[in-house]
């Protein structure tokens, strides 16, 4: 709604007044809510974005030349330019609205991956993929002959370079997808150097950012990647909307998704043509009150700013891995360099099941079980993990919260 | 922590952290194998047709292996029909909540059904259990 | 939110305070919103069912274990058998969501068409589709063999059941694939008889319902429709949410479509086990506020009633047919016996995009293009129309409106 | 009516029921078809080097028919570069609604760019020219 955006000081009490849910409680507790990574929750300004739509500002997009269409088309693709900037896309053209970050990642492998890859190339994924950068390619291996090749982490849990080597060596890769951060470890990639590593050795880059756009600044003509792909709904959004961004030639060079509505130039029973993108990947009516829903969400995250965001987040987690590594019996799984607020544990003789619905009844919500990451908890040599995660509007306290609850978790299974 | 006492009872408790039933045994008639992908948990059952003998190698959360012990129990003597009733029973105690009286020690789950997504853990041996049984048919 | 359904009586005026946008002025004008088929307005329950899920009860579903996490799981998968209702569905594991119409019938062409349908094998659509229901079965003729064939339609905008005969005649038919409701001629198909023929022939049939379900009680197992689609917003329901209902066995039978998330049973490197339908469909976090949105949708519409709202259409679409044809100059496309409130019209000398924006000047919203049915605006003879479309909430005095706003475009274009 | 005169103002009404470049000439030395799918607007253009005359066969809406004729007056004499330039000022008068005082009878499509979606519908003749430009090069 705001054309200019002013920055805020971090006021961490004025920012959790922006999230009404705060204020529930669960069983009789105060909630403290640390699965954002999970699903984050909705600023104020979102619902009031979404309800202001539905009220006053509603109509079919692109179709219409009526006002409220145009008005309605004008305030969806507005959020197109705002995800240019957020990204720093080189053009609006660039950003492709999905559902989610799955889709976004599917698309590249239905379109890109049978179109541009041919049997015999070779797509590598790390180890510690989330399965939706996983079982798509699974998918293009089986239907294509596409070979998956997986590039191991280091026990810290960082991309194995002399793993990626091994893998590049005889050349055949020609798609490096890969995690901007582990959903599970909490680790951030080399991002800019997985870029040029893969560049130079004749292969694109997928970043998945679902994880990462929500915590730092990302600029994909910095970090030159090809495909860069996020989900709205973790980023204090909307669910439903989904972003793929991709470099305008490719884009250019790919066929389309799904067949239908508005992504078509014209059409014939023997013969359509194909809309210039973004349109020609976008089929049927979009999520319109959710793109206009994830448009609040980037100017209130850009109005509080990456910089503060990513402060306060560094001081959350250095917080957390202090207390939690207090407490005995507990496992910090992952110590990259470079992490972000998500920590993922194990507990001495408790499973992470019991661990999370012994701190439900504390009001405390964690994620417990393989994160839609099967094949990094086999490298963990886990099946499951405990995992709290961090938002802008998560607290010390909430942490202190945490280490209470686990420690109390630990009296009923000690 | 009362609250959470409803759901790790004692009863469960116990029983988790000192299973009787456990293990391979020497002898048996049937065996099946149960996990749930969802979390990992995961369930190798041994059945013996003689006095209904029902032991386990279990690996998973505390409501899954105590739910194998107190079944391993309830099941003790009773015919494949009468095990099948127990079984049904058993589901409609931790899918309501609300106890039954004729099962006893099994009402220590009940509380589990406030947690839709534990249901399974809870039931994961039964239905293991119910492979075993055609397995031994 | 309400559990058992109590039917009201048909008072439009409080129907009408329930849509706030209803109040807007365009133009300084009243807004006479006649554009409903391109996506329906939403009533204040389905606004409030969103906003409670965003500031009371909000996490990601499925997947968690925590009090949030369970009770929107509930609340969103309480959707899946509201649709069921509403379908008559044998069973909710019959329903797939997905983001629109659109996508579901991409997702059976994708996955039925690529995996059961056969090189040779044909498919069948009439010349009244939209995009949705004809570009999906090009890509699939396109990428996979499949013959597509077109099935005739009468002067008055009927299936022509002779050309019908035509197109099974050689027994490769295997799908008939057709609108229970044509977006720009108002005619309902007669789907019961439809479905009996395909069947007859060993075809199965698909229904796109998209403009029907909206203004009828659909059965899906009276008909025996073996798929059937439609979209949320249309129904009064929020963007980015669409269903796909299909017979089990069918749904069992087929592939996934996009992987990650949710849609799998188990997942290794080597190779992945697909969870059973419905879930197999869904990747990814799904559009979880909408789907909540829609099931507010369907409570209220159902507490209306569709022998009320079909009443009232009814009357609205004859009054509306009544004062069109007694302009000179103007012809309404297409006479079907059994038709709804879907009118498009030409006028002498004014091209439909004029008359569009001329009437938006008054506060009157149309549509005017081909409507996404580019080759059915060529078997009419015409290269775009305007039309007008109605909904529940939608008056006699808004249809005199639009007449007489036409005669203003009359004098203008005179 | 008057907020409408605004958009099918005389100068629109009076080009498009009397349109006075439209047909086909016997001599031309370049032409051009442009079609806007979204609508089925179509036009097909004849360009003269000699003079810079431009005649139209169109089919659509009053805003193309009415933005072709008033074109083929405004680029009568004009050298290729000079109707480039006037291109590119007439799009700024459709998408940002300023009147340029410059050109005159053009400024009678100003109002169009309240709509979006219309603007096409009076760019389309100036993108066809553009094309007949290039063949005429
Ligand atoms: C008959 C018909 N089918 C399919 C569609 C496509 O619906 P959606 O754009 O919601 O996917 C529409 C609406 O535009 C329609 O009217
Ligand atoms: C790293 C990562 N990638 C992909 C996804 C998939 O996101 P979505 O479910 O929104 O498509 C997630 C979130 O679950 C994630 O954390």
């Amino acid at each position: 709604m705001s054309a200019s955006i002013k920055l805020q000081p971090f006021d961490l009490a004025a920012i959790r007044r922006d999230f009404p849910i705060l204020e529930s409680q669960v069983h009789g507790r105060r909630l403290v809510f640390l699965d954002s990574a999970a699903s984050a929750q909705k600023p104020r300004a979102v619902i009031d974005a979404m309800v202001f739509a539905m009220e006053h500002q509603y109509a079919n997009v692109h179709r219409g030349l009526h006002w409220m269409s145009e008005r309605t088309s004008d305030a969806y693709e507005a959020v197109r330019d705002k995800v240019a900037k957020l990204l720093n896309a080189a053009s609006r053209d660039e950003i492709v609205f999905t559902r989610n970050g799955t889709e976004s990642i599917n698309l590249v492998a239905y379109t890109y991956g049978r179109a541009i890859l041919q049997p015999g190339d070779a797509v590598v994924v790390s180890e510690m993929e989330h399965h939706a950068n996983l079982v798509p390619w699974q998918m293009l291996r089986d239907a294509h002959g596409v070979e998956l090749r997986i590039v191991k982490i280091t026990d810290a849990g960082e991309v194995d370079f002399n793993s990626l080597e091994e893998q590049f060596a005889d050349g055949r890769v020609k798609l490096l997808a890969v995690t901007h951060m582990s959903n599970v470890l909490g680790t951030y990639t080399p991002v800019e150097r997985l870029a040029k590593f893969a560049h130079e050795r004749g292969a694109k880059i997928l970043l998945d950012g679902c994880q990462a756009i929500v915590h730092r600044q990302v600029d994909v003509q910095a970090i030159d990647a090809d495909f860069y792909v996020f989900s709205g709904h973790k980023l204090y959004g909307p669910s439903g909307i989904g972003i793929l961004y991709a470099k305008r030639e490719i884009l250019e060079s790919m066929p389309p998704f799904m067949g239908g509505g508005d992504m078509i130039s014209s059409v014939s029973y023997e013969r359509s043509t194909w809309a210039k993108p973004p349109h020609r990947f976008e089929a049927g009516t979009p999520a319109i009150l959710e793109t206009i829903g994830l448009g609040a969400a980037i100017d209130y995250v850009e109005a509080i700013g990456f910089p503060a965001i990513a402060a306060h987040e560094r001081e959350l987690t250095e917080h957390a891995i202090a207390v939690l590594s207090e407490i005995s019996g507990l496992r910090i799984l992952g110590s990259a360099q470079d992490r972000g607020g998500v920590i993922s544990f194990t507990m001495e003789g408790a499973h992470a099941h019991d661990i999370a619905t012994l701190l439900d009844r504390q009001g405390i919500a964690v994620r417990a079980g393989h994160h839609c990451a099967e094949p990094l908890m086999g490298r963990l040599g886990v099946t499951a993990t405990a995992r709290a995660s961090f938002a802008l509007y998560t607290t010390i306290e909430e942490i202190d919260a945490l280490a209470a609850g686990l420690i109390r978790v630990k009296q009923v299974f000690g | 922590m009362e609250a959470s006492a409803q759901i790790y009872h004692n009863v469960i408790m116990d029983r988790f952290r000192s299973p009787r039933s456990a293990g391979r045994p020497e002898n048996f008639d049937a065996e099946a194998e149960g996990n749930n992908p969802m979390c990992g948990d995961r369930i190798h059952l041994y059945f013996g047709r003689e006095g209904a003998r029902v032991s386990h190698e279990s690996e998973g959360c505390a409501i899954m292996i105590a739910s194998a012990e107190l079944m391993a129990d309830a099941v003790a003597g009773k015919t494949p029909a009468q095990i099948r009733d127990l079984r049904a029973d058993f589901e409609s105690v931790v899918t309501t909540g609300a106890e039954n009286p004729a099962l006893g020690d099994l009402n220590a789950l009940a509380n589990i059904s406030e947690y839709r997504s534990r249901i399974r853990c809870a039931t994961l041996p039964w239905a293991t259990l119910g492979l075993a049984l055609k397995e031994a048919e």
